[in-house]
């Protein structure tokens, strides 16, 4: 759909300048906060089409929204800024599993990395805005969980977690099942499905 | 094993302990994961702490945990089978080679969540927005109730304060005096002070015994009558003096 | 023109992109850094017929250029947020007196209640819209005396100040009753003028 060509109507200009203007990306409630009355979906279908190929996109994160330079255009765009620090290894990995697996405990995290989680790790995934902890297990012990936040989202480039590439083909071959947590304890008892079944 | 909060993890060559070393073996042998001989990874990691033995390296323990795990899964696929064990060597095989297919996958999903296009290193946002500001506005609220209530606590605080004490029965001293003394001068001998009060009201009473007390000891003190008593709240008695 | 229904060309998508993302507005070469070969000047021309009419606009200001949101917009991007607020027993019980005797000074209203009051509670009074300042009494010091505003009368349904109960009403209503005596301070030795005088 080309609605390019029309003018665009009140809310849709509304929505736009709120949008551009905000230092957040917004939910849809906050942008009608400002906006007031009217279709603030429909327009940000429109701005979204409107958008579409440009050298800014509008973005979903989740519940908000945002306006962002295109992905393609990065090369112009980074010359004068500095690199994002990088992620450790096992900092990486971390946040995929949680990212994958959430609600997740970090003894979860552990036995899918074999190794145990060092003291940081966690602190600069939260410290970086992307996890937060996530309630208590009701198991013994009662352990925390972690998950990723909107901040991961955003960060990230992701509509929703069911955009985390390759998602649904894990869980359809039980990578992402509950994880045995006491592998080589033969008293797990766990019988594990034959993972190349439907792979 | 990693559960262990005692265990000492080295990095060796940089792995990060002994299932990431395992999954590098295994993808050393260059085939789908789900294809791999796990056999051949258990010699693989088993030389593997071999050779650091002989190089006097000092393999952090989960990795002996490991190589004893391990050349306990090769025995046991080895060796004739054992209907009563549980769990199987192949279901414990099949484990193995799930958990480094897992580790594999996450390794590679957080590859790949590193290269997409992130905010702040390939796409941006507005670096300097004006911002959406929000001006609270506080709409304050009474009721009329509250107001005439302030009112009449500020009043019920503030009043002058006029105590009015109800009028009861009572005998003044100029009263109990009189009575007292004129009672003293047809009494020669000791009398309870008791038997100086009149009939009444149990209040009115008391009231005649507290005046007629202060009586007492007025007349004492101008030497008209005498004071005995035997004990403390023992009776009192006076009588007119000599 | 309208060139809003052709496709952007790279150079164009690549200075809107470099406009967008600028912390301030730039200049023809601060852009050429980022974007590189092209004609930049044609570019801008295409983004202002572009974005014309939009709820984001491409301005010149001087030798610089920056988006921003368009000029008719700027209501939006500012909220105001009411929040309801429960007026503190102090600031009641100030109200009261000051509907009760006015005008009355500060420190008549201290006296009358036996408390000091702080700056804040008739600033919210005022604030609420309840009370104004009203003259000054011609005494030493000649200190500012309050009164209730019309809008004092409407927020409490009161035709006119007569219409506040007199205190044999308060008193007919338990309003007098002492209950929180204790609370107050009986040396305060005042004596309140009666206001039922006027009621």
């Amino acid at each position: 759909m080309n609605r390019s060509d029309e003018e665009p109507d009140d809310v849709e200009r509304a929505v736009e300048a709120v949008l551009f203007a905000a230092a957040e990306p917004l939910t849809i409630d906050a942008i009608r906060a400002h906006v007031g009355e009217g279709d603030i979906r429909a327009a940000l279908g429109g701005l979204a089409a409107r958008y579409a190929g440009r050298g800014i996109e509008l973005v979903r994160r989740g519940d908000r929204w945002q306006f962002q330079t295109a992905g393609d255009l990065a090369h112009l765009l980074r010359r004068d800024r500095e690199e994002a620090r990088k992620l450790s290894r096992a900092g990486t990995e971390t946040l995929a599993i949680i990212a994958y697996h959430e609600p997740v405990t970090r003894a979860e995290i552990e036995a899918i990395r074999g190794v145990q989680i060092s003291k940081g790790t966690l602190d600069v995934l939260m410290e970086a805005g992307w996890v937060r902890p996530a309630g208590r297990r009701e198991v013994p012990g009662r352990p925390l969980t972690y998950a990723t936040t909107p901040g991961f989202l955003v960060h990230f480039g992701l509509d929703s977690r069911r955009d985390l590439p390759g998602i649904d083909d894990l869980r359809a071959a039980g990578l992402l099942d509950p994880v045995d947590l006491a592998m080589g304890d033969d008293d797990a008892g766990l019988v594990v499905e034959n993972p190349t079944e439907d792979a | 094993m990693a559960d262990d909060p005692a265990t000492l993890t080295l990095d060796i060559d940089g792995w990060e302990g002994p299932l990431d070393l395992l999954l590098a073996l295994a993808r050393s042998q260059k085939v789908d994961l789900r294809q791999i001989s796990i056999l051949e990874l258990v010699e693989q990691y088993l030389g593997f702490v071999d050779s650091a033995a002989a190089l006097k390296l000092e393999l952090a323990a989960d990795y002996l945990v490991m190589a004893a795990w391990l050349a306990y899964l090769k025995s046991a696929l080895l060796l004739p089978r054992d209907p009563e064990q549980e769990p199987s060597p192949e279901e414990m095989a099949l484990r193995l080679q799930l958990r480094l297919e897992r580790l594999n996958t996450m390794r590679e999903a957080g590859a790949r969540l590193m290269a997409r296009d992130r905010l702040g290193r390939d796409v941006f946002r507005r670096d300097a927005p004006a911002g959406l500001r929000t001006v609270r506005k506080a709409v304050w609220g009474a009721e009329i109730y509250d107001l005439i209530a302030a009112y009449g606590r500020i009043s019920a605080r503030t009043r002058p304060m006029m105590h009015i004490v109800a009028d009861r029965e009572v005998m003044t001293l100029d009263a109990a005096l009189e009575r007292v003394s004129a009672m003293i001068g047809a009494t020669i001998d000791w009398a309870a002070i008791d038997t100086f009060l009149p009939s009444g009201s149990a209040r009115w009473r008391t009231s005649a015994l507290a005046s007629s007390f202060l009586a007492a000891l007025e007349l004492a003190k101008q030497g008209r009558v005498e004071l005995r008593q035997q004990a403390p709240f023992a009776p009192l008695y006076l009588r007119a003096a000599p």
